[in-house]
């Protein structure tokens, strides 16, 4: 009974445990699986991306047109809708082309917007 | 004056339910702070009212419609007419005395009971008997507890102790002596153990108990009518809290003029703020809920017999 | 008791051979017909902790294989007793009456999953799926591919696709 | 009036769950007769994903992935029990230093999985400030996952067959040391609110007696609540648990109280153990295990057991010699504990007993349905 007393008015007056998130937030350590970073100009279109990644959220595609002559081979489209952020096609690429970063915000009301071409279509 | 009187039945139930609002405000940032948490902000209860008023208000198949739609209104109507009888440090606009407080505070839990009754769902049925067992079982120590204070003014000679204004007017710790001391300070802590029942909050919200019975009374409620009973819920805190300042502590500052109404408003609202955070803020965050045996003996055992002794001590003292 | 006595006392016993694995992981293969009989042995051998069963599944050798994982509180070793029913005509006696509630509960998995039925279990009701009158889910030869190509399929969202083409 | 009573008949069905603030994916039908319980059926089924099946068609690194959705509140035990059937399997050896930071990590796991089951205890007995208490905790030992994994909740298969998937960053022991201490903080903290609140509620609740729950198939913390002294990692040892030092806490009373105070001292001891492990931790730098395709796991059977924090889990694997393994199963602890044991303890008691003893239970419907 003194006990409970004690800790909740200790609790009263210390700093609370939370932080209001969209103000403050904690620091992301750096190893975090969050969203992909793809350099195309490393990629060797070894495919093995797409072949390990459990979800087959990965799909090798061939480049339109106006690329092809630059990048002739295919390269991986990713649906982030799909990923569960395993990290394995980042451990696997054998190029470190592939790369998860530290961004998590990645919530959309588009879902045209969470696939990641090779290349960012800037205009279509 | 009597218009002055009709004018300011409105204004204080508004008034009511703003302090109410506020204080239930307050109450969640101190719950949070006692929780490692920091809490919404002051104002959230107006924003969930708001909400809560614009939503749907579904009426489900299986109840009886019209009783299930007037229960909430009534539950809210019951319990501001408690408010006007009651001293918000200024003189009450209307003249009652115990007995009818007594009775008006059963009121909004009847509502609920029967609300539960009427929205034909195994839940809310649950809900509602638990509700009918606490009112009988905290209704008891808080009579003897009136009673108790009542027969004190009795023994003293004053003419017409039910009265609120007698009450008021005569502060009951100024006419005992210490064995009659004792006795009121054990019945003040009685009442402010009925105090978290009557709110129906942690300890004592097994009506509702939302981990047992999914929210109990209210568990078909929803939007406008879920908003008047949360309103009725708020504004009850504030009518209990003034009622055992009005038995209490009736004490104001003193200072003459329209500074001094306005002193003691403040002065009333610290008060009040005290009591809520004692009795109903404080044990919500202390304590888990209990099961309805153990309700029914705390308070029909443990509290009944508290204050019987109570009244036993201002027996001895009078005599 | 240690491993290699009750090895020793299941060979005498049944006349079949059992395996040391490893320190603590013995594995039996039993006719069906005697698997009551080694059940009820190894219970009052203090093996009281039936910890799982499990249904494997070979199409081409048209044979379910059951493992009934076994654990001795006392003696702290896992058995395993393995034994072999006919694919067409998954039955088998319940081994309920040995280990009570705990049995009957994955006999009423493997019933549900598998279509194995076990005689003498009281409640072989549907655990986990709804409605399903198609065969045993979990059997090998059991498209799912073409069940969810039925039931699930959005042919008109594009990223559905990479999974059915 | 006729009509109310028509609408309220005194014997009654009441569903506890699937979407209920008390219960998790996963429902009991009650039949209540006043506020007493007369019998009660689960109804499971509401997370199942077929899990067994899945495997089927994955490979091993990708069944590791898999592994964690097997229970949202301790992924890394179900990577553990995984990742050591393969092992088992495959007969590789795993580096010493990989041996440790499993078990560390399985360690933090189940911590991190009793404070869940503190505050879902708490919510369920209605005590709000313990639920905020243990889940503000909790995040202390999300932020080391996210910090030696790289995900909060999800390690993703952090511990796969062949050891680890990342080595301990530099920073990580002395973190680790620091949580520990507000662990044994928090630990305080329940001990300091324990009379107004669990005390009062659990005490002589859902008695379940050895015999019983020996024939209903309890394992874990229930088991020991009841007075059998039994533990995987000390019966059955894995990893280098021989080699530490920790008790097994045993009492006798076999009610909800007693499941309770059972997991406030495994709390105790699991910090005991990481702080061990950290102190007899390898000094040197470990090699990774990266995902490599077509890996071969070699023809065999195993079962495999562990002792997680809700109770015995185990993964029998059978493979053919192909990368993916040719069969399943997977024993959670949650299935038998879920429908016999509910079944059994609900029998007779109070509405208001039924989220203290669903509770007392630790229960996870995630890996009962799988």
């Amino acid at each position: 009974m003194l006990g409970t007393i004690y800790e909740l008015l200790r609790n009263l007056f210390k700093k609370p445990m939370t932080v209001r998130f969209p103000h403050e937030s904690i620091e992301i350590p750096n190893g975090f699986r969050g969203e992909h970073y793809y350099d195309i100009d490393k990629c060797i279109s070894c495919g093995l991306c797409s072949k390990i990644c459990p979800n087959r959220a990965i799909e090798m595609i061939e480049m339109p047109e106006r690329y092809k002559e630059k990048y002739p081979k295919s390269y991986p489209r990713i649906d982030i809708g799909k990923c569960c952020f395993c990290g394995l096609c980042e451990d696997i690429c054998p190029k470190d082309a592939l790369k998860l970063t530290k961004n998590f915000f990645l919530s959309t009301f588009d879902p045209k917007s969470v696939i990641k071409e090779p290349i960012k279509n800037d205009m279509d | 004056m009597i218009w002055i009187k009709i004018l300011l039945i409105p204004v204080i139930g508004i008034l009511g339910i703003i302090i109410g609002l506020l204080y239930s405000g307050i109450d969640r940032i101190l719950a949070a702070r006692m929780q490692s948490r920091v809490g919404p902000p002051v104002i959230q209860p107006f924003l969930d009212i708001r909400k809560l008023m614009i939503k749907e208000n579904i009426i489900p198949e299986n109840s009886i419609p019209w009783l299930f739609n007037l229960m909430p209104v009534l539950c809210l109507a019951s319990t501001i007419v408690i408010l006007l009888y009651l001293p918000f440090g200024f003189e009450p606009l209307l003249r009652g005395d115990l007995i009818l407080i007594l009775y008006l505070l059963i009121i909004p839990a009847l509502c609920k009971v029967i609300a539960g009754f009427s929205s034909g769902s195994n839940y809310a049925w649950v809900g509602a008997q638990r509700e009918m067992v606490m009112m009988m079982s905290y209704e008891f120590p808080l009579a003897i507890t009136i009673i108790s204070i009542a027969y004190l003014f009795t023994s003293e000679g004053i003419a017409n102790p039910f009265s609120i204004q007698t009450v008021i007017s005569n502060p009951c710790w100024s006419i005992t002596g210490v064995s009659g001391f004792l006795g009121l300070v054990i019945l003040f802590l009685v009442l402010l153990f009925v105090m978290p029942a009557e709110l129906a909050v942690i300890p004592f919200d097994l009506p509702e108990a939302s981990q047992e019975i999914a929210g109990g009374i209210l568990a078909e409620y929803s939007g406008r009518n879920l908003a008047l009973f949360y309103l009725a819920g708020v504004v009850k805190a504030v009518v209990f809290g003034s009622i055992i300042i009005a038995l209490f502590f009736p004490y104001g500052l003193n200072i003459p003029g329209i500074t001094g109404i306005l002193a003691d408003l403040v002065f009333f609202f610290v008060k009040l703020f005290l009591l809520v955070f004692i009795g109903s803020t404080f044990i919500r965050v202390a304590a888990s809920r209990l099961k309805i045996s153990q309700v029914v003996y705390t308070y029909w055992f443990v509290s009944v017999l508290v204050s019987l002794f109570g009244l036993l001590l201002i027996v001895i003292d009078i005599l | 008791m240690n491993e290699t006595e009750l090895i020793k006392k299941i060979e005498s016993e049944f006349g079949i051979k059992a395996e040391k694995q490893r320190d603590r992981r013995i594995w039996v293969t039993v006719k069906r017909k005697r698997l009551m009989k080694l059940c009820r042995f190894l219970y009052a051998k203090n093996f009281e902790h039936l910890s799982a069963i499990s249904v494997t599944d070979f199409p081409d050798k048209k044979v379910y294989e059951l493992t009934y994982h076994l654990w001795s509180y006392r003696d702290k070793i896992l058995i395993t007793v393995k034994t072999k029913i006919p694919r067409n005509k998954p039955e088998l006696e319940s081994v309920t009456p040995i280990w009570g509630e705990s049995a009957q509960i994955h006999e009423r998995e493997l019933h549900e999953l598998f279509g194995v039925k076990f005689n003498g279990n009281p409640d072989l009701s549907p655990l986990f799926l709804e409605d399903w009158n198609k065969e045993p889910p979990f059997r090998k030869d059991f498209n799912w591919r073409e069940y969810v190509r039925e039931e699930y399929y959005d042919e008109k969202n594009e990223r559905e696709k990479p999974y059915f083409v | 009036m006729r009509k109310m009573r028509e609408k309220n008949p005194t014997s009654y069905e009441l569903l506890f769950g699937p979407a209920h603030p008390g219960s998790g994916n996963f429902s009991v039908r009650l039949r209540i007769e006043g506020e007493r319980v007369v019998s009660a059926r689960a109804d499971p089924g509401y997370l199942h994903r077929g899990f067994e099946k899945l495997m089927e068609y994955r490979n091993a690194m990708q069944n590791s992935v898999l592994s964690d959705r097997l229970c949202i509140l301790e992924p890394l035990n179900w990577n553990l029990i995984h990742a050591e059937a393969v092992d088992e399997l495959t007969q590789e050896e795993i580096p010493e230093k990989a041996k440790y930071i499993r078990v560390l990590m399985v360690e933090l796991s189940r911590i991190q999985s009793h404070l869940i089951w503190y505050g879902a205890m708490s919510m369920g007995l209605g005590f709000d400030t313990g639920f905020k208490l243990a889940f503000g905790y909790r995040d202390y030992i999300l932020d080391l996952f996210e910090l030696i994994t790289g995900g909060r909740v999800y390690p993703a298969g952090y511990i796969c067959p062949g050891g680890v998937r990342r080595d301990l960053p530099d920073s990580a022991e002395g973190r680790i040391r620091k949580v520990m201490i507000k662990m044994e903080e928090m630990l305080q903290r329940c001990e300091n609110f324990e009379t107004t609140t669990i005390l009062p509620r659990t005490r002589g609740v859902g008695t379940l007696s050895l015999k019983d729950a020996i024939r209903l198939g309890a394992t874990g913390p229930i088991i020991r609540a009841s007075g059998l002294k039994t533990d995987v990692r000390r019966d059955d040892p894995y990893e280098i648990y021989p080699e530490l030092d920790f008790e097994i806490p045993v009492r006798r009373e076999g009610d909800a109280y007693a499941r309770c105070m059972i997991r406030r001292q495994e709390l105790r001891e699991s910090i005991n153990i990481v702080k061990q492990v950290l102190d007899r931790m390898p000094k040197e730098k470990l090699k990774p295990v990266k995902p490599k395709l077509n890996q071969k796991i070699p023809e065999g059977e195993v079962y495999v057991r562990n002792e997680i924090a809700r109770g015995e889990a185990g993964i029998y694997m059978k493979s053919t010699g192909e990368d993916k393994p040719y069969r399943c199963k997977i024993r959670g602890p949650s299935l038998l504990h879920m429908i016999p044991v509910l079944e059994h303890l609900l029998k007779g008691c109070q509405i208001a007993d039924v989220p203290a003893i669903y509770w007392s239970l630790n229960i996870c419907p995630a890996d009962m349905d799988r």
